[in-house]
């Protein structure tokens, strides 16, 4: 379900030093074998109810509290989270024969104690849980692959994606923006999440109508969405991706919810819920990995935040910042099984208006993040800090925009639009946005081709500027290790501990005997069909 | 769960059906301050937006003071009873056209078109009028069932009038595209006044067109249609020619536009 | 000659002094056709719009259709009355803020400020209260008269309000951003609502600020300002020092916004 | 009062052919030739007029028929215009003692009949006649001088000049949209004329309220703007330069007009009268001629109008025949004595929006117009034609422009706005549009000195294309005559004959004792203080 990379990016227009590109990378893996180390032998609440997610368990109670989280708290309570919930699941199912969503419902009921059955043997729980977990993943496999069958019939557009949000708060709303996004050339329809979803340590369940700047992410609301997409697709000839957010308590949750539904695509970064939701740092790589590990198994797309420091710190100061950012999502996403064709990493236009070669500073930053990646399809974020209220200079900003991502062929562009610095996009305002991308793609289509930087000039400059302030970054990081970097507020200019945070409670030290079906088989072979590409 | 649309009362629509939301942009000729922007709230409240909200002002020059705003709109309109008043009409092709006019007409129509007054833009005429037409649709000259005169652009109301008289038109076709003081406005009146004054209206089908002309305005002044932006020479003859066959047999079929 | 604008009676200025145009734009749902336009200007005229004119619509997906237009707009506003109403204030500088408390409040002013609810913007309340501040003007932290806790974002209402009593604040500084479906106003409604409730309203000053707060809205809600975007720490300081002293001094200024 | 080019076009990026570039300019040098040749010995009523405005004479009658006209018509009418009018005024004064307008306002009285006068010597009526002329230019290069002295002190924009439009209809609208022009950062405010002031054989008396699509160009009107614009400059510190059109049937009357006001800039093409309203080619070739004169002589910049021919003929395909009308406008400005500091040529961004690579082939056009006339500060136009009601669209077509235009630095820029397809802008659209030019104009402000274009690239290869095409087309001009080409529809698809078309009546054969001082003291010398560049 990757999305394709840009075009192929050709010679160096930067004349980039090989040398230091090497260092960065060298930097990267240091700090991700050490984020690694860190997290090691550590479960968290919501890794263990995504286990019971690819397990089949849904549904809520009657206090609308999802059955995952039923069973997870359950066996935490208990003190047992640190075999982890499959080995519980999994004893369960072989003791009395059950599949996980009527025990799941069983425990929520009352009448069942999952710590209180008879043990059957480690290995035959194992084996049980697996055969179930694997079933459940070709399953989705299997949609997977059906999906691309799909979409390789349906039609698919070649170079930049237009990625394109939807946010009414409603779901039947959001179908209705989807459809308008995907008439105007809209590519990818992500569904932005209520607010303040992040903060919450359960999916809420069912379609919803009710949402902030965002509709819940649940697993009817996916469902609603891909149905109507893929009506349209049907209809109109043309493939519509969809994404969300995994981020905040929920990461991996919803990554396993996302497959189900075939969402291509997937925001996914740690980081966004650390900085900007307080969200705790251990806590969010864990569940970074999990979920990162899921998407990247399944063919997701995944996007990560960098784009989001930007908004904080300044456009101009911060790209190494950036840059650096790039280099240990690269890694960590590697790391966790995601192969690079499936590994957009973010970026953003948003040096301030008012700034002398503004244009040419973000060239120079957009083409690096290509040249140093040429295999991951980029995203690149629209600018939205400096947008007002000034509808048409906010549509300026965005043709030039539009302008450099066509001239940098980025992977995945997250459209402008005109209302950007007011309120959550109108249904016009979409399509408004995408029109001016179809006509800059369209008219400077080969733009990129054509042009070459004067060496040593401002672009070229500017681009070994920002690497080398990444390198400085990047060894400090892998020097005092990524935890002490976050602290020293080196991303957005926030500052957070390690040691504080939300749902640094679901942290759980695993046990030797500790079970992840999930993990284990996703960590010991490639998805059947997975593209060569996936390493 | 999905709503649907009451198509008896639509109100403007950002995200939640019913919503009302509307844009708006003006400027008003009082000093840049946080009373102008009072201003421009009491403004929308009087014109009747609920929630009025300047999100944008700035001054363009000492005295003016320029607003982005949005409001909620309360009123709604009736869109099922605007459905039926004849306006989605379906336009016949050019095929389809001869053979009705052979079968229905049975002779050559004969229309006069001409740009108007001090008006220049001959664009709009030559797209209706010409061989070469308008986005690969041939102009009334390419139909043998018609036969044009194009007298071109600055052309006097009383030199086209005169024109078609001398050829016996069944239609004149005025464009028009300097708007400015609604100067159109005049210059079409004036048009229909010489012909009722020459005692022809009855005899002519009178069509006029342009960025800013429209059907209901075109009525008003007392053409038989307007057309717009977007009109193909086929929208066009579709008119003349089914208003020519009503007029003919004796009825009359809604006009286009 | 050249005409003096009455500012007794202001309207929208296109290029004629008193012409009214204003822009307008939305999305009805109904489909593309037509009858939408004209479904659009009929809502045009229904809202009080005089000559509505569709100059652009489109399809954006089955079912809707986006209208741009221009109306003239027949109302006016007094724009003389409102400038009177305090509206214009003149804004100290820090220094002359720093005096004046030494004068006439004589003590430190204690401020507590955060972005509440889900909000997690937190730009707007450090830009008001962190020394960084905001485009080269300090925050309220930088001036050696005022003392201030920045609670910083995704503070409950009940947190802010306890922070407030403990350091016996002179004023509760609210952010909000995100302004879905009225979100602020639930948020900041809370706020005041506990306020009230605690009996503490007539000892604290209450502000709110964010970019689609305006001094109307908080006023509504029950503040006693609301700063929206542009605003510097000074002006919210000049603000909280000369509602302070009147209210020390037993009368009252009108609020500035 | 020279409108600065823009910066220096550095080393060609165009890889143009120096041969075909010779070649072009010899073959419009033969078409100029045979141009002047053809109106060589021939007059017209506005020439005439033009020298009783220079030699002061203003007014009008009861009838509001302006006293030149009176002046020019009272001799014509007698049969003697084949001497000057200069010749007739130049007795009388010799004869009366009165000046040029006690004698207009004496025949516009019926009191006076200047063919019935005694006869002067032709050398004492040619001396008395040639001193007034002369004091009167002197006088108005006195205020050019001042005027460039303030210029000097407030302070003048480098680069690319600003040129906005204010057509209100009415002279103190147009004041108040001027005012909010200058604010916003134009540099060139343009009094756009009542539409059809082309068509009048007079220039209208007084300031005027009632115009549609513009404003009339009277004495007045020029003399309301100026003193508005000065006292603007004055108080902000940034000096505003005034532009109006010497087009239609009185161009050099309106040339001599705007002299008096001090206009630093004129629209100047007689081919956008002859195409568009139907005007005597001769007749507008003459005029066109003094009127260049005029301008060139007083450090007026002239804009010719190619952008003109792209209206109504197709952006890509009539491209060369812009480039062709360059070479033959160039020459005929040179040859009427118009240093190149001073020739504003024509060229537009027309190319219709859904065009693939649309923005390569602009920029190549503009890059194309850049080299060829690199000391001339061309006046690029923005997109109108394919512009629509839809604002937004029209708005992001117009960053692009801006882009184009500051990347290959063209000497002036007349703004698009957001509601060109629409209607004459109001106030908001003009200052929207500025705020686009000075985004793009600062955002990308090296852009052009930093990119190189691919040799052999679509950018090259359609300039090379275009110059070929208009090196075929101005050599079958030069071979058949301008007369004869624009018969055959060579430029905006339009057909004139040089036998009709309105103002024919006012060509006049000049005699042996033909006297024009005008003529005779502008060829004569360079006015003092003009600029070296002044060839
Ligand atoms: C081409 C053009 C010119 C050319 C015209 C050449 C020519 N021979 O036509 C030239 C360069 C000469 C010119 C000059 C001027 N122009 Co002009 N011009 C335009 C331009 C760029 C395009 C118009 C066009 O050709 N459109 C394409 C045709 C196909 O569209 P259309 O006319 O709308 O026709 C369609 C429909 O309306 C309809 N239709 C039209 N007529 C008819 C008739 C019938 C019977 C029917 C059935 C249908 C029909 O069918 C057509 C096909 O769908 C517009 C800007 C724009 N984008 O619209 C400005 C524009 C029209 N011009 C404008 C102005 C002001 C002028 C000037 C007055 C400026 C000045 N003061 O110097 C001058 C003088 C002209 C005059 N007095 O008439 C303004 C008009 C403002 C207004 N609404 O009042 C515009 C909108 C630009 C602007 N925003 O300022 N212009
Ligand atoms: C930065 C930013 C973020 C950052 C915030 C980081 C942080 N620590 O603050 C991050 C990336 C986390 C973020 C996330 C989201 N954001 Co956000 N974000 C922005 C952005 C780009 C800039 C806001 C900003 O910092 N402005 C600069 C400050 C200085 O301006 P300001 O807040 O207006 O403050 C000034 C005045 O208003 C006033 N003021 C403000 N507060 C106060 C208080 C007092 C007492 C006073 C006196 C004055 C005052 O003074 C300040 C200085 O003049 C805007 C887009 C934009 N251009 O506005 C979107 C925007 C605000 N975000 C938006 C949304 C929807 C979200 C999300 C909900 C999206 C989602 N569903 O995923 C999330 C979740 C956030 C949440 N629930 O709170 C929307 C809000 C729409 C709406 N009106 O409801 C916006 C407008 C973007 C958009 N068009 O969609 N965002
Ligand atoms: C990666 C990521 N996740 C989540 C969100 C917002 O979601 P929430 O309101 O749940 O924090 C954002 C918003 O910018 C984001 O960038
Ligand atoms: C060179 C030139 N002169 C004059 C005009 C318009 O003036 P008029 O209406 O008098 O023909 C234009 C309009 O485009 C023009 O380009």
């Amino acid at each position: 379900m990757s999305a394709p990379g840009g075009p192929p990016v050709g010679r160096s227009k930067l004349g980039l030093d090989p040398g230091v590109v090497e260092a960065c990378r060298e930097a990267a893996r240091r700090i991700a074998g050490d984020v690694a180390a860190h997290i090691a032998g550590r479960t968290t609440v919501s890794v263990e109810r995504s286990v019971t997610r690819l397990l089949g368990v849904d549904g809520a109670d009657d206090l609308e509290v999802p059955l995952p989280n039923v069973l997870v708290d359950h066996v935490h309570d208990r003190g047992g989270l640190d075999r982890g919930i499959a080995y519980w699941l999994g004893n369960a199912m072989l003791m009395s024969g059950k599949g996980p969503q009527q025990i799941a419902e069983a425990v929520s009921a009352g009448e069942l104690d999952l710590l209180d059955l008879e043990r059957g043997e480690d290995e035959s729980i194992r084996a049980c849980v697996s055969d179930a977990t694997r079933a459940n993943l070709q399953d989705i496999a299997a949609g997977f692959e059906r999906r691309a069958e799909m979409r390789e019939r349906i039609g698919d557009r070649g170079g930049t994606l237009r990625y394109v949000l939807t946010a009414t708060g409603d779901v039947y709303e959001d179908v209705v923006h989807a459809k308008a996004v995907a008439q105007a050339g809209g590519d990818i329809v992500a569904v932005i999440r209520s607010t303040a979803q992040s903060l919450l340590d359960y999916v809420p369940y069912g379609p919803t109508t009710e949402g902030y700047g965002g509709t819940f992410a649940t697993q009817a609301n996916f469902r609603i969405m891909r149905e109507a997409m893929d009506e349209w697709s049907e209809e109109h000839g043309r493939y519509i991706r969809l994404s969300s957010f995994c981020s905040g308590l929920c990461m991996s949750e919803i990554a396993a919810m996302g497959a189900r539904e075939g969402f291509d695509n997937m925001v996914n970064d740690a980081l966004y819920g650390i900085l900007y939701r307080d969200i705790n740092i251990v806590r969010g790589l864990i569940d970074q990995r999990v979920s990162r590990m899921i998407n990247g198994w399944f063919g997701v797309t995944i996007n990560t935040g960098e784009d989001n420091y930007l908004r904080t710190a300044d456009g101009i100061e911060a790209a190494p910042s950036v840059t650096a950012s790039q280099f240990i999502n690269y890694q960590l996403a590697r790391d966790s099984g995601v192969p690079d064709a499936q590994i957009g990493l973010g970026d953003a236009f948003e040096i301030d208006v008012p700034v002398t070669n503004g244009l040419l500073f973000e060239w120079a930053q957009a083409q690096l993040t290509r040249e140093l990646f040429p295999a991951c399809p980029v995203k690149y974020m629209p600018p939205t800090r400096h947008m007002d209220g000034n509808l048409f200079r906010t549509h300026a900003v965005d043709a030039l925009f539009n302008l450099v991502t066509i001239a940098t062929s980025q992977g995945i562009q997250t459209i402008g639009v005109p209302t950007e610095g007011i309120f959550t996009p109108h249904i016009q305002d979409r399509v408004l946005g995408l029109q001016n991308v179809e006509y800059v793609f369209n008219t400077a289509r080969d733009l990129g081709e054509e042009i070459e930087f004067k060496p040593g000039g401002i672009i070229q400059s500017r681009a070994h500027e920002v690497l080398a302030g990444a390198l400085v970054l990047l060894e400090r990081i892998a020097d005092v290790g990524l935890f002490a970097a976050i602290e020293q507020a080196t991303f957005g200019d926030v500052s957070r501990r390690v040691d504080e945070g939300r749902g640094i409670d679901g942290i759980v030290e695993t046990g030797e005997s500790y079970m992840n079906p999930v993990v284990e088989l996703m960590s010991a072979a490639p998805r059947e069909g997975a593209p060569a590409s996936y390493a | 769960m999905p709503r649907d649309v009451d198509l008896h009362a639509v109100r403007p629509y950002a995200d939640h059906l019913g919503d009302g939301l509307v844009q708006m942009s003006f400027t008003l000729p009082v000093p840049y301050s946080l009373a102008a922007r009072k201003a421009a709230l009491e403004l929308a409240a009087k014109i009747g937006f609920e929630e009025p909200e300047v999100v944008h002002y700035e001054e363009l020059t000492e005295g003016y003071t320029y607003f982005v705003m949005y409001g909620r709109c309360v009123q709604s309109v009736d869109f099922s009873s605007l459905q039926g008043e004849g306006f989605d009409i379906e336009y016949m092709s050019e095929d389809e056209i001869e053979r009705f006019v052979e079968k229905s007409v049975g002779r050559t129509i004969v229309v006069v078109g001409a740009s108007t007054g001090s008006d220049t833009h001959s664009v709009g005429i030559d797209a209706m009028l010409n061989l070469k037409g308008y986005h690969g649709h041939h102009g009334l000259e390419g139909y043998h069932t018609f036969e044009t005169y194009n007298l071109g652009s600055q052309v006097p109301n009383s030199v086209l009038l005169s024109k078609a008289i001398e050829v016996n038109a069944d239609a004149i076709l005025v464009s028009q595209t300097v708007t400015q003081q609604n100067l159109h406005v005049q210059n079409l009146t004036e048009l229909v006044e010489m012909v009722e004054a020459e005692g022809r209206r009855s005899q002519l089908i009178l069509a006029c067109g342009g960025p800013r002309v429209s059907n209901e305005l075109a009525k008003e002044l007392g053409y038989d249609a307007g057309f717009s932006k977007g009109t193909y020479p086929h929208h066009l003859a579709t008119f003349i020619v089914r208003e020519l066959a009503a007029r003919l047999s004796g009825d009359r079929v809604p006009a286009a536009g």
